[in-house]
């Protein structure tokens, strides 16, 4: 593995103020980043990828392998859930089986504009139609986990929640609906919008999420700490999970002929888990499984392991198959 | 001044809704609500740091004559059988203006 | 412990330095203030998602010596009156310290 | 009406972005701008949009123009809401009368910054003592509307706050003080404070405008959706008010002979209704009247009607009468 | 419906983790906390306007059998000492679930 | 005392801004920054001077002045609570004369940076290093006031919190964290990094200095009504206090030949006195000290006594003695 890839994305000011958040929760710092600072952070972070990938689909028009692409996306998302619920029935039980499913085949935002940073950093270049596959990724897994909870029987007793409004929790919460929308507003308004929000969506960026990842650093080590129900068998899923998606992200992205750039990407979505989107509905649409399991797997275990790890690795690996 | 029941449910956030319609929908006067609220239980800690709603708690308090009790304790419980948190009734006068 | 009676007034937000200016002019012995509550009533739902302080309530909580009771709930009736809200007033003991 | 003006306002991104918060209300989609998130941007508004008003004025001085529009601005805002109450007190009693009068004889200072965006859009030039037009617009319609409402015997009783509250909730209130302390700061720095502020007050400002479009969409159609007091005479008054306001603003501007950007914003001053600072002080002293029916009103019918419709149409008639 | 006391604990926002480390060493079966309570007392008004948590207070409501009452109020009552704040102890009924 | 060095300090964007903020206390406007915004901005301008100061140390390395002067820093830290406590003993009795000298001993980061932006744009150069210098000055007056509140036997009954605890408050507290792990990235990242971050660090960091200090105007100037307990001899110290120290300071600088920019920095730290870290850890350290004496005093008197009449007249000194 490339060092220089490891250096630069170690010490990239993101991860290093991750590090920071995680270092203040570890020597009980009262440190603090408060309510609902995080929130809008995550919202800004959202309406800025979501906007600049849309002016960048403006751009570029629409492309053959943009459309493979997102059907690729599509199709992961649909599959990974099934296959992780199949390997972890037996182990956790129906119920956080079908949560954990949901929650590592649904994608993680933050690690995916992570890896976008990191690109813009090694001047790799990739394609603003990822944003699109980001987006496409986040919903369908919700669906899915719940869909099999109910097939193999999760108790239901004093479920309360309908379809419709599962349907609305996956498809137009606010995480995706931010995204989605600010794409669609990117689309629409392409070069000239991008000029009169440039300052605002990328000027401030990096700081932001500077900010967001220090917040994150908190959090997951915080979450990490407080978690009692965590076993090993829970903490051996969330590093495994993102090495096998990993690995499977880059076989499709070779096959799909990808860049460099955009099979990180497409790497880091099947690779991440969802810690927001995902967890909230799981919450209502599983009340049997344990938010105390799903929660720090993805927030505390997975996304440190992408970020700090992950991310290097995957790009030594591309490096590699694709020279 | 007028005796009532002063019932307080203090139960996960996501539920608040919920509590809300079923309190509605069972006529009651009124109901005030605070979120975030957070606290310990059986389910353990639900410290309020997170960037979703999932570990916090809200909670709900409604005033009502004795005679409605029972119905809203009934329909209530259900909610706190699959979320937990608890709900305390206790005596109350109520001002009448 | 010492028994006292425990007052609860919500009213709106837009009232709350008023209830207290009340209190104050009372001389209570102090009381509290949850700001940022919800509800419902008979004048709508109150779901404080406005910009202004315009559909929020508050809660304000004092704990007092029975004999102040009847003082404190005349003062704060009018307040009721014209704004709305709700009025509680439970027994309770108080921890001396 | 020309379309141009129309597409080029409808598709720039705050409104986008306003379209945007209204279509998850409509979807019921869990987004939220948590609080004090709007507060905050619309602080932010008022203190950018100030300051660099007072910065233009600085740089231009004192005109006599300037002065003469000033005055008919102040004329205005103390005779519309007479004129308003005039037209309503039979419809909606006196109390909800004076109050929805000094709603719409105040303004908008989102519908203004829209507005100036727009413009600015267009590259059609406009003056900064504008914003001083705003600013002395604000708060007259408040006093005369309390004024109106005792004059005409609305019910005192249980009334508990004297004049002394309401003039200072009228002029110091939290929106005047810092979009007039703004001015003023803008007047005496001038350039030098322009350069030095100017990446906060400019660069991310029409971003910031989008984040809180984003939450008056919300909040608009939430608000017009639970408003169970809003009846045909209240809708339609929200729609004839802008237009019948619209065009005196475009006759008074006009008479003064103002450019075109001037005149725009002269208009959209007075057909727009405050939503902010005049209904917390209407709640104050006149608890009366029923913020169920001036809040939607102003905020969930009339503000997106200037927004969406009324500034392009404003614009092509001025563009009509002025060429 | 059970019987149960109905305890809430009032004072500085700093000491919300000490009082609620008592509560867990005494084993109570739960708790929920109210933080960015102002209010006035003996020692002035808490506006909780400040940068620092300095001036602010938080709520902490537990609801326990009533034999362990006195074993809380005792482990609160240094902390009110110290600090200030109040203590109401009232009865109420537990909905069991 | 130059009156240009008055002027240019009195008419910048964030003095002016805190006029406006003490203003709208004093004429009882509904003004209010929601919190938690004073929170955030707090923690971003810590952050970002942090960062820039990193940055700046990157690009300097180590110097044998910028030893020498943390060296001072350090001694100052440690020897100004002990004078003042010796000094205030006898008039506020043990506790109340710790927790005061805790809160002049160390350091109010607002002042330093509005001293920063001063230098700016006066274009008189200063080192980056001078924030290390305030990060060191920040804890060890805690500690020296917790030492000096037991060995004089404050009555410690009741008390509840460790020394371990306590020199976590101290050390780990979170504006000090912050402060001295952005500082920390910034000397990792370089100007690399700080390409990255300009926008957020540089860009926008007036603004959000003029923000934070509107704010501080308010809440000093409400803080002021509302302090009871205040009385001559405390008001009387929180004037002194600023003088006395920094001329101290100024007498340090010049021995340790620091340049005029250094010195005016240095002069600021000696004469400033914490109004967010230390109060809070007095809070839980010496409960007996009453916070609503040394809070005002800090916060509602020597803030604002520092930023208006100290900073023109702490250069004016040195601008006296250095040329
Ligand atoms: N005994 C109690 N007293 C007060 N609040 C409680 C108690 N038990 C539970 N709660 C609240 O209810 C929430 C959920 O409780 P549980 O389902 O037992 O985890 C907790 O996080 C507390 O906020
Ligand atoms: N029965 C009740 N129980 C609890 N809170 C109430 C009740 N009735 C009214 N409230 C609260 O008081 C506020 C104003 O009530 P109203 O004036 O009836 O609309 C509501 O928004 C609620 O927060
Ligand atoms: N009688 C009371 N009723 C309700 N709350 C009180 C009362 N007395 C004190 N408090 C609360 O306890 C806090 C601290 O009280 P004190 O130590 O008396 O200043 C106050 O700021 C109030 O929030
Ligand atoms: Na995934
Ligand atoms: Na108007
Ligand atoms: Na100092």
């Amino acid at each position: 593995m490339d060092t220089s890839i490891l250096v630069s994305s170690l010490a990239s000011p993101p991860v290093l103020f991750f590090f920071l958040g995680a270092l203040a929760a570890w020597l009980r710092s009262d440190l603090e980043i408060p309510q609902p600072v995080p929130k809008l952070l995550s919202l800004y972070l959202l309406l800025a990828i979501g906007f600049k990938g849309g002016v960048e689909l403006n751009r570029s028009g629409l492309e053959t392998q943009m459309l493979i692409t997102l059907g690729a996306a599509l199709l992961v998302a649909v599959a990974m859930p099934i296959g992780t619920f199949v390997v972890l029935r037996k182990r956790l039980g129906t119920a956080n089986a079908a949560a954990v499913a949901a929650t590592y085949g649904s994608v993680s935002a933050v690690t995916f504009i992570t890896a976008v940073t990191l690109l813009g950093q090694l001047q790799i270049p990739s394609s603003g139609w990822m944003v699109a596959a980001m987006a496409l990724m986040e919903s369908p897994a919700i669906v899915i986990g719940v869909l099999l909870a109910r097939r193999f029987g999760a108790n239901e007793e004093g479920h309360a929640h309908g379809w419709g409004e599962l349907l609305r929790e996956a498809f137009f919460n606010g995480s995706v609906f931010v995204l989605v929308g600010s794409m669609v507003i990117g689309v629409i308004t392409g070069p000239s919008g991008e000029t009169a929000l440039a300052p605002f969506t990328s000027g401030i960026f990096k700081g932001m999420l500077c900010l967001f990842l220090l917040d994150l650093g908190l959090v997951s080590a915080r979450r990490l700490a407080a978690s009692r129900e965590l076993r090993a068998v829970h903490c051996g899923y969330a590093i495994a999970a993102p090495l096998v998606h990993g690995a499977i992200g880059v076989a499709i992205a070779w096959l799909l002929g990808l860049g460099r750039g955009d099979a990180l990407l497409f790497t880091v979505l099947c690779a991440s888990a969802s810690y927001i989107a995902v967890p909230a509905a799981m919450r209502l649409a599983i009340p049997q499984a344990s938010p105390g399991i799903y929660v720090p797997m993805a927030l505390a275990i997975t996304f440190p392991f992408n970020v700090v790890f992950g991310l290097p690795l995957y790009l030594a690996v591309i490096n590699h198959f694709w020279s | 001044m007028q005796a009532i029941k002063r019932i307080e449910i203090i139960t996960d956030a996501l539920e608040t809704r919920e509590v809300c319609r079923v309190l509605d929908s069972l006529g009651v006067n009124g109901y005030s609500v605070v979120r975030d609220v957070t606290g310990r239980g059986e389910r353990g800690v639900q410290s309020g740091d997170e960037l979703t709603d999932v570990f916090k708690n809200s909670l709900v308090l409604t005033a009502c004559p004795p005679e409605r009790l029972s119905d809203i304790v009934d329909a209530i419980r259900p909610i706190l059988k699959r979320r937990g948190g608890i709900c305390l009734v206790s005596d109350a006068q109520w001002v009448m203006h």
